[in-house]
């Protein structure tokens, strides 16, 4: 068994909503100083040893991630 | 004309799309489970609205990989009627058989009311019964109905027709305020609003009838189809 | 509550463990002489969550004796999931309302949502088919950041799961006072359709047949709900935050279309959703209804996390879960069924004889427990009761007589109470049209549901005005029944039943319980008087914090019965020149209104009067009239009094009203007298109106959005949008600046 | 100006539906092997150099993470 990290972010020239939103809450608490607000997923993958690093890229292609508006990048764990 | 509403587990407008064509326009309609893999002897295929598979990861996300999807992209294929409603339009964008992407609303929440369309293309299956540049009232009730695509591809879309629908006033921060779009052949729509909500004068109004009747319409003079 | 070792039941009474989990010294001796020995530690959280008030109600038991519970619709009272009644033609309504306060006080989006999700079980597990949420919920001052959070994220929670899982929700209400500061109330009710055949019933018969767990897997959430929804939420409410459970409202939606495929199964015969107390009392209630007992192998149990233990599994209130019992050598088909939705029926455990629960694990008995020990001898509290300080001094007050110097800028102050202000904001996020039945949304008196192939509708509300319970227990607690009954006869249905949440603080104190008492008493006349039986209820106590109770809050939700699609009625005015009147009687009473919370921030005095006969005698001429076709619009003058009523009445039509009363300006807008209707009728039809209703002709609907308003004592005007725009504005402004 | 990525995830406790849809997702797809799969957030933010990482967490106890039901790992960036 093996833990395997899948980050998956908007593209940049994607308006992220939500980010905006956090932003302005941040604000609203009286947080300066802050430029830009993200957000993405992380999806934690607990898979079988034998699971290669091209697995997981067809597990993003194919379902993980919408490649029209988000990026991703994979962290192979150790083994569990 | 004999109607396929394609039921997946978390569909929930499926009944209401199913009293639609068969109570209200009187044709035929029957339930296909997302385990099936045929669509013989139906005419047209209708995805319902819901929350198909909790909406989770992505609205459509997961429900594009059922089985009867593969007869869905065939039936679409062979240049048949395929309308993709709220959460059926979310899955045809994962599906591949549409352009783009719905995101989540402008502000975040969930939104249901009846709001303003502009018929933009009565050239369509869909939408030969509205006059072009007619508005409509249609209720939406979405989360996720902010759609996104990149320029050249809205470009292309405009070039090409595609935009059957828009709001008057935009809900949710869609792109050039796109309600709905077909494909290029133009027999698959994909729409947030709700077209089977919008079927009752007791419900509150009928401008969503008119599409099916199109889709009969058009289904009659190509007959041969079947 | 990770144990490594379970303490031994030495132990247990040494230390007093018990206590811990909600029991007393008396209680703890009192399940020692039930058992014949000392329990062990699984035993003890049996009793512990079994016993509390959110299962046993033993403090309000002899309360809840008052209601009347029975009449000729009635096909199922209060003790099953949901009460039932009947509606002609083989079809029934089964409803309930339940708290889901101190899970949403510590975890808002979840606390709400699992609320939804178990009202929606408890209609389902019954046989019914669930066709309409509503909500009743209760803020603090919605200035403060920590209220808006709250408030939002209740919304959400109940619109995520609701709309998620296909039920419309079509109505509820919203109040905000600084007496929910620190204890916040969400109530939601469900509303399901139902074939008499189909009705089901939660009992484990038949010696040898199968227990089978159906749903989501066992985790450790919400071990201790039950008690944690019984006490008062204090300083270390935080640390309690295990109990909180998170909803899977797709879960739900298989589960509810697996279940009521299952329910017309011959083999089936019991069936109990999972709530409060989780797998304990599913199968202990079950058992003890049918004079049987249950024996479960917990190995069994799905679990989510590893090394749960007895204590834990049976404890656990992880959601979406359903307890099925099935004829023995019909599991298969009872599997078939569940697998077509993606779940899986496990056989759990057996139906025997001895009338006790037995509970193996690893190869043990964990727990031997009679049934009837658990479900039904907890103790009954008769708590003292004592008249609060507080009452006698309101009762010895003058009437409130308010000053109000500038009316126009007050009547529109009026209109920007978040209370009192449009609820838009909120009913947008549900979605109230899924199922396409929803002929009148949100924002009318009453909500009202077509019933597919007939020519019958269901009007449906929740009420309680809570300012009026806490001045007067008792004749508040009768106009949260009375003006229910107003908002469903307003739209043409005649009231059926009722089901209530009886919100309330700690019964401990001889004032508190006093409340509940009296708010009882008073509901119970009112039932009698409006011939509206209580079918089911929940009762939601300790809503305290730092020893402060919110208001009295007997939410009542209640459901009627429109005969035909032409009496459905809105609130809504039609046409202009349509003659508008006035039912009942104004007078000037100011007590616990809108008016006095704005002025003065807080309620005092007396509630206003109510007379049952009068609001009899008034519905029932509504509905008459409104029968006769005689009606365009009829709306229920309540919170805000006429200040709100009129316009309401044309906000979004675009019409106006030009109204003359014999009364002084302050009480014609601001009194809050109970029995009144506002009623629009076509000029034609005013004679024949006005005969049968003995209402006064107050004026008539104008084709400009202006209200004119003519009292004995001056004339004013208004721009209805600008009035339209505070109330519309007032709810979105507060929330936009939402940290 | 620095980049600061807060990773928010599930407490283990808490039943995580998304992700149980999702690995079943992937098994519907054919790839075996998926034990688990848990889905949590990556909140990406652009701050002024001065930020702490004292004043970061104090954003996620007061906004960015919900601590009934989360846990949360942030990432102090380098400066861009
Ligand atoms: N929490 C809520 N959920 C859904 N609808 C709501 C909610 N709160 C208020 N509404 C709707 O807004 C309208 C006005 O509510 P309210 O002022 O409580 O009415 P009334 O005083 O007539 O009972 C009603 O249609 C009600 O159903
Ligand atoms: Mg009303």
């Amino acid at each position: 068994m093996k833990k395997v990290n899948v980050y998956v972010t908007l593209r940049e020239s994607v308006l992220d909503p939500q980010g905006v939103a956090v932003k302005g809450g941040l604000e609203h608490l009286g947080f300066t100083g802050v430029e830009s607000v993200r957000i993405g997923k992380v999806i934690e993958l607990q898979v079988a040893n034998e699971t290669t690093e091209a697995m997981v890229r067809d597990m993003c292609e194919k379902l993980l991630v919408n490649t029209v508006i988000e990026n991703y990048r994979i962290e192979m764990g150790v083994l569990a | 004309m004999k109607f396929a509403v394609i039921v997946f587990p978390g569909s929930n407008c499926d009944l209401d799309m199913y009293h639609a064509v068969k109570d209200v326009l009187g044709e035929e309609a029957d339930y296909v489970f997302h385990t099936e893999t045929s669509l013989e002897g139906y005419d047209g295929v209708l995805l319902p609205g819901g929350f198909s598979y909790g909406d989770y990861l992505r609205c459509g996300a997961i429900a594009q990989f059922s089985p009867i999807m593969n007869e869905v992209k065939r039936f679409a294929e062979e240049g048949r009627p395929v309308l993709g409603v709220c959460n059926g339009f979310q899955v045809l964008v994962e599906a591949g058989l549409l352009p783009g992407v719905l995101m989540r609303n402008r502000d975040l929440k969930f939104m249901c009311k009846t709001v303003e369309l502009k018929v933009e293309t009565n050239e369509t299956m869909f939408t030969n019964d509205y006059a072009l540049g007619e508005t409509i009232q249609v209720p939406i009730a979405h989360g996720e109905g902010n759609y996104y695509c990149d320029e050249a591809t809205l470009e292309a879309l405009r070039a090409n027709g595609q935009i059957a629908f828009t709001y008057t006033d935009n809900p949710n921060g869609s792109v050039a305020n796109i309600a709905g779009i077909t494909n290029v052949q133009g027999n698959v729509l994909g729409m947030m609003p709700h077209p089977e909500r919008a079927v009752e004068a007791l419900l509150g109004g009928e401008d969503g009838k008119r599409l099916f009747t199109s889709m009969v319409k058009w289904g009659t003079r190509h007959a041969t189809y079947n | 509550m990770l144990l490594t070792t379970e303490p031994t039941a030495t132990h247990i009474r040494e230390e007093r463990l018990y206590a811990t989990m909600g029991l007393t010294d008396e209680e703890y001796a009192l399940v020692v002489s039930l058992l014949g020995r000392e329990p062990n530690y699984t035993e003890i959280g049996l009793f512990s969550v079994m016993w509390s008030e959110h299962c046993s109600y033993k403090n309000s038991k002899p309360v809840l004796r008052k209601f009347p519970t029975t009449g000729k619709h009635v096909l199922q009272g209060p003790g099953e999931g949901a009460g039932i009644v009947d509606i002609g033609d083989g079809q029934a309504v089964a409803f309930k309302i339940e708290s889901h306060n101190h899970p949403s006080a510590i975890e808002p989006y979840q606390g709400a949502a699992t609320g939804v999700g178990g009202i929606i079980r408890d209609i389902f597990s019954m046989g019914a088919r669930p066709v309409a949420l509503l909500n009743s919920l209760r803020f603090g001052d919605l200035n403060e950041s920590r209220v808006k959070h709250l408030f939002g994220h209740v919304v959400s929670g109940i619109a995520g799961y609701g709309n998620c899982v296909g039920i419309p929700t079509v109505g509820g209400e919203v109040a905000f006072d600084p007496a929910y500061a620190g204890n916040p109330l969400v109530n939601a009710m469900c509303v399901g359709l139902i074939r008499h055949e189909d009705i089901q019933k939660g009992i484990a018969e038949g010696v040898g047949n199968s227990v089978m767990y159906v749903g989501a897997t066992t985790g450790r959430d919400g071990i201790h709900g039950a008690t944690f929804a019984s006490e008062e939420l204090g300083e270390d409410a935080d640390e309690k935050r295990p109990a909180v459970q998170v909803g899977d409202p797709f879960m739900e939606k298989l589960l509810i279309e697996a279940c009521l495929e299952v329910i017309k199964h011959p083999a089936l015969v019991g069936i109990q959703d999972m709530g409060a107390a989780g797998l304990t009392s599913s199968s202990a209630e079950m058992a003890s209804k049918a004079g049987m007992g249950i024996e479960m192998n917990l190995d069994l149990v799905p679990q989510r996390e590893a090394d749960m233990t007895p204590y834990e599994m049976m404890l656990s209130e992880s959601q979406e879960r359903m307890l099925l019992v099935v004829k023995a050598g019909h599991e298969d088909e009872i599997e078939a069924i569940v697998t077509k939705w993606g779940l899986h029926a496990i056989k759990v455990g057996e139906v025997i004889k001895e009338k006790v629960l037995r509970l193996l694990h690893h190869g043990e008995v964990a727990a031997e427990v009679p049934v009837d020990a658990l479900a039904e001898d907890a103790p009954v509290y008769h708590k003292p009761s004592q008249v609060p300080a507080y009452y006698e001094a309101f009762q010895a007050m003058a009437p409130v007589q308010p000053v109000v110097t500038d009316v126009l800028a007050t009547w529109k102050d009026v209109l920007a109470m978040p209370t009192i202000a449009s609820k838009r904001w909120v009913y947008e996020q549900y979605d109230h049209m899924v199922q396409t039945s929803t002929v009148v949304a949100p924002g009318s008196d009453a909500a009202v549901i077509r019933i597919r192939d007939t020519d019958k509708a269901l009007a449906m509300t929740t009420d309680c005005n809570a300012k009026y319970v806490y001045l007067d227990p008792r004749v508040g607690g009768a106009i949260a029944v009375a003006e229910a009954a107003r908002n469903i006869v307003a739209s043409g249905a005649t009231p059926l039943a009722l089901t209530d949440c009886l919100n309330f603080g700690s019964p401990d104190k001889p004032e508190g319980f006093w409340q509940l008492d009296q708010a009882v008493e008073g509901m119970a006349e009112a039932c009698r008087a409006l011939d509206t039986p209580v079918i089911g209820g929940n009762v939601s106590l300790y809503n305290e914090s730092n020893g402060t109770a919110i208001y009295p809050t007997p939410v009542v939700g209640m459901v009627g019965l429109i005969d035909k699609p032409e009496h459905i009625t809105t609130s809504f005015a039609k046409a202009s020149g349509d003659i508008i009147f006035l039912l009942g009687e104004t007078k000037p009473e100011f007590g616990g209104s809108a008016l006095q919370m704005l002025q003065d921030g807080k309620v005092s005095g007396q509630a206003p009067t109510l007379d049952l006969e009068t609001e009899s005698r008034q519905q029932q001429a509504l509905l008459t009239a409104i029968r006769q076709g005689l009606v365009t619009a009829a709306h229920d003058v309540s919170e805000g009094g006429l200040a709100a009523a009129l316009p309401e009445l044309v906000f979004g039509t675009g019409l106006g009203a030009d109204v003359t009363v014999d009364t002084d300006l302050v009480t014609t807008l601001f009194s809050e007298s109970q029995s009144r209707f506002l009623v629009t009728v076509a000029p034609e039809q005013a004679d024949a109106f006005a005969s049968l209703t003995k209402a006064s002709r107050i004026g008539r609907v104008t084709d400009t959005p202006q209200l004119t308003v003519r009292a004995n004592d001056r004339l004013i005007e208004m721009d209805v949008t600008e009035l339209e725009r505070v109330w519309e504005g007032a709810i979105p402004c507060y929330m936009t600046s939402e940290a």
